[in-house]
């Protein structure tokens, strides 16, 4: 059932995530290709990364999505308090990937690898800095939102700040998706 | 003219053009120095001849952004200037100093200036577009901090805008990164690293902040759309210059010592820098095309459509050109570049800087709202012949620079700098005759403030 | 359900975008410090190269060169000059005290400066330094 | 919001994001390589990206260019990568 022409949350926002995504995009296909012409290198730095951390911090991006889609349907049904404990929840899902991502960082510093180490790790840490700098700024917005929520500044008939938020975090979480596979699997 | 302290704004404006008017010739002396080596010298050695038509460029634009800042915030904060009285010292102090400085260029050599001004205490000298004396630098940073100060008292005791807001914060950001000009390490790199702190954060920065904001303005006024519409696209526009803007420094560390990275980060973002340039265009022609009436000042309505489109083609698309380090690795410091720097300069600042006069010069000058359609129309000449000459300059430019790049860098057998340049002399001479008509623009811009002072105010009728 | 797209979402995100990139852009800034060492020959920036680099900005030498590919366009590339000339810093001073104080008719010519031989050498010294900054293979040949 | 047997629609794309994306892991640390693995994981992920997409930012119930972004995305950095793998190999 179609039965709106924008998507949920300010307009605005949209067009960010459209350039942030073109970002990533470019991004990802240069990866793919500089990949292509240095095989070896790439599928050798590749083992080194830790496979069962990266598992663990997709889980929770998706699990931290599912609950703001939560709190979105909890504000829908007009329960804030429901929605306010969504976002916290998503918010603790946000504070565990930067946890595991920053171990996964500091394992690597400790090695001395970093990002002029080779192309494969250039890449590494650019992207998934990258993505971790948006991590943190999808969890400002959401505790903003979270504010909001608690002074009962969304009603089931206006939540679009709500919803705003929300994809801004998304589409943090689908980048992940797309950037787990690329990086840590295929090879 | 709102507010009677608007009109500190014309001094600014008219030393603005006159500076433009010395840029431009010693522009061609520049253009006829690149084909006739010992033209005026050694009393005008190159370096002097570019270094004021440079500085000039720089100092004009800031006279005009000033100039600009002074008319536009009392009108948008609905109020009187704080200290119009301190906006003149300012100017006066900056006039002196501007055309000081430029003597000091012409009259005594380079080193002998820097003796003089004693630059040993305290070294910044000798850095492309940062040549002035550190005196001079630190006058820049007090007329700055003053008008600052001015402009930001008089929007905290008025309205507060969207317009005035940006331009406030893209003026600060060009004081702010100004100070990295007092930066120079003798470790070389890190010197060319923190320059363009200044050159790029200003203008592929903060300036284009300083110019969405008065073209903004310049579109409420002449179209009448409402001004929440173009508050918010404004807004949606300067985010993306800065959003590609930021990391986009990195296209300038590709080869000065820097790592590697730079190619990578440097290239994906730089690559987006059109895209503001580009929302830019279709944002003014949007507004002129759903305009609730016809301004009597097309003349100023078609330059804020002509920097839009000029500032997209000349930083967006001829940026975009060499951008890309693959590109730049072979096109780096050719005459790529100057093609480049020469289009987008005219394009986003010189551009904005005019429409700003030729919409507020006529109230400036006691009108209601516009020049005579006399006026009007000369000056429109001066637009497409300028416009037109910068795009002949840019592409001959490019043409000596695919040259260029060609013979010296990307064939097999490369041949000499100094050789090449005799090669592509037939490029320089049509730049130079270019270079001409463009001063012949300028002429017939000057003289469009001299023609119809005293015919009627041109109507709607008339001018549509 | 009514188009949402307003001036204090676009306001935020200018404010948000632009700290997270500038933050951003102060990150790398803080790592190429970091990675400084290995590419800018520092080992080698003795008094006399700072000196020359002193040298260097007195006269304005970018007003006419580029050095790195930075600077004007007029004359030829300093960045590499001393592999140009043989890696022979006495032919770069060569070169700078050659040039005649009137020009050359009709050409290019770089102004005699009159250094003294202590600038000379500094500026010699400054320009072998230059060359041996890790720039990433750039320039392409020796032409510059 | 519509349910189906007391769960939400949402809840059932989350156990599938879920299950996937242990399976794609199980791809990566059992060292399955190669062209039609990765392929396999590269379809995987985008379709898990119509998913979050979908039902996740709502553009299921997005009619117009909008509904369609995401899909677009997909498709664009999907298919270079595509290729540039298929050329790897």
């Amino acid at each position: 059932m179609k039965n709106r022409n924008t998507p949920p949350g300010d307009l605005a926002i949209w067009i960010f995530i459209m350039a942030e995504l073109s970002v990533f995009a470019i991004f990802f296909a240069v990866y793919a290709f500089t990949r292509a012409n240095n095989v070896e290198l790439f599928n050798e730095s590749q083992l080194t990364l830790d496979r069962n951390l990266a598992l663990i911090n997709t889980l929770t991006l998706i699990t931290s999505s599912y609950f703001v889609v939560r709190a979105v349907a909890a504000i829908r049904e007009n329960n804030a308090k429901h929605c306010f404990n969504w976002i916290i929840a998503a918010l603790l899902m946000g504070l565990l990937f930067l946890l595991v991502k920053s171990y996964e960082y500091n394992h690597h510093y400790s090695e001395g690898i970093n990002l002029r180490t080779n192309k494969f790790y250039m890449f590494y840490f650019s992207l998934t800095f990258f993505h971790f700098m948006h991590v943190l700024m999808g969890m400002v917005i959401l505790a903003a939102n979270a504010i909001k929520t608690r002074a009962g500044n969304y009603t089931p008939e206006n939540h679009t700040g709500l919803e705003t938020g929300a994809s801004y975090w998304h589409m943090v979480d689908m980048v992940w998706i797309i950037l787990f596979p690329l990086i840590y699997v295929m090879r | 003219m709102t507010y009677q302290s608007q009109s500190v704004a014309k001094p600014y404006f008219i030393v603005a053009i006159a500076l433009f008017v010395g840029q431009i010739l010693f522009g061609t002396i520049l253009g006829l120095q690149y084909v006739i080596g010992d033209f005026l010298f050694p009393e005008i050695p190159f370096n002097v001849a570019r270094m004021v038509h440079t500085n000039l460029l720089i100092v004009w634009l800031l006279f005009g952004f000033m100039g600009a800042a002074y008319y536009l915030i009392p009108e948008e904060s609905e109020t009187e200037l704080f200290s119009p009285f301190l906006a003149i010292l300012m100017f006066w102090i900056f006039a002196v100093a501007g055309v000081l400085t430029i003597l000091g260029y012409l009259l005594v050599p380079y080193a002998t200036l820097a003796e003089l001004t004693m630059d040993d205490l305290f070294p910044t000298m000798g850095r492309e577009f940062l040549e002035q004396p550190t005196i001079t630098k630190i006058g820049i940073v007090i007329v700055a901090l003053s008008f600052l100060f001015n402009i930001g008292m008089t929007m905290l005791k008025g309205r507060k805008t969207a317009v005035s807001l940006v331009l406030m914060i893209g003026l600060t950001g060009l004081a702010v990164f100004f100070l990295f000009a007092f930066y120079v390490p003798e470790n070389l790199v890190k010197d060319k690293f923190y320059w363009w702190f200044v050159v790029h954060l200003w203008v592929e920065g903060v300036w284009e902040l300083i110019m969405g904001a008065i073209l903004a303005f310049v579109l409420i006024k002449t179209t009448g759309v409402d001004r929440e519409v173009i508050e918010k696209w404004l807004y949606v526009i300067i985010a993306m210059s800065l959003i590609t803007g930021l990391i986009g420094t990195g296209h300038h560390f590709y080869w000065i010592g820097t790592p590697e990275y730079w190619q990578w980060w440097g290239s994906i973002f730089s690559a987006m820098e059109p895209i503001p340039f580009f929302m830019m265009t279709i944002f003014a022609f949007n507004m002129v095309n759903r305009r609730r009436r016809n301004h009597p000042n097309q003349a100023a309505v078609l330059w804020a459509l002509g920097t839009a489109v000029m500032a997209f083609l000349g930083a967006g698309v001829w940026g975009f050109l060499h951008t890309l380090a693959p590109v730049n690795y072979f096109t780096h410091g050719t005459q790529i570049t100057a093609a480049h720097g020469h289009m987008a300069f005219y394009g986003a600042y010189v551009m904005i800087v005019l429409t700003m006069i030729s919409y507020s010069m006529p109230m400036l000058n006691g009108r209601k709202e516009a020049n005579s359609n006399k006026s009007q129309i000369v000056e429109m000449w001066s637009f497409w012949i300028m416009t037109v000459s910068m795009v002949f300059i840019t592409l001959f430019l490019t043409g000596a620079g695919i040259l260029q790049t060609y013979m010296q860098r990307y064939t097999d057998t490369p041949i000499s700098f100094m050789e090449v340049q005799d090669k592509v002399a037939i490029f320089y001479w049509l730049r130079e005759g270019a270079g001409i008509f463009f001063l012949i623009g300028l002429i017939v811009y000057v003289a469009s403030f001299f023609i119809g002072g005293d015919e009627p105010e041109a109507t709607v009728k008339d001018a549509a | 359900m009514s188009e949402t797209f307003t001036k204090s979402m676009a306001r935020n995100i200018f404010y948000g975008g632009s700290v997270f990139f500038f933050l951003l852009l102060l990150a790398l800034t803080f790592d190429t410090e970091s990675a400084l060492p290995e590419l800018d020959n520092r080992e080698n920036l003795t008094e006399e190269v700072a000196l020359g680099k002193r040298v260097w900005e007195k006269n304005n030498c970018v007003g006419c060169h580029t050095l790195l590919g930075e600077g004007a366009y007029f004359a030829p590339e300093l960045g590499n000059v001393y592999q140009r000339f043989g890696n022979s810093t006495d032919a770069i001073k060569g070169f700078i005290m050659s040039r005649p104080k009137d020009g050359i008719p009709g050409r290019r010519s770089m102004p005699q400066f009159n250094l003294s031989d202590e600038e000379l050498e500094g500026i010699a010294q400054f320009l072998k330094y230059t060359s041996g900054i890790n720039t990433q293979n750039w320039p392409p040949n020796i032409q510059g | 919001m519509y349910k189906f047997i007391g769960v939400r629609p949402c809840t059932f794309v989350y156990i599938l994001l879920m299950v996937l994306t242990v399976f794609t892991w199980y791809v990566g640390v059992s060292g399955l390589s190669g062209l039609s693995f990765a392929f396999l994981v590269l379809g995987l992920s985008l379709l898990k990206g119509h998913l979050i997409g979908d039902y996740y930012m709502g553009l299921k119930t997005v009619s117009g260019i909008w509904g369609w972004v995401i899909v677009i995305w997909l498709i664009l950095p999907g298919s270079l990568i595509a290729i540039a793998f298929y050329s790897a190999s």
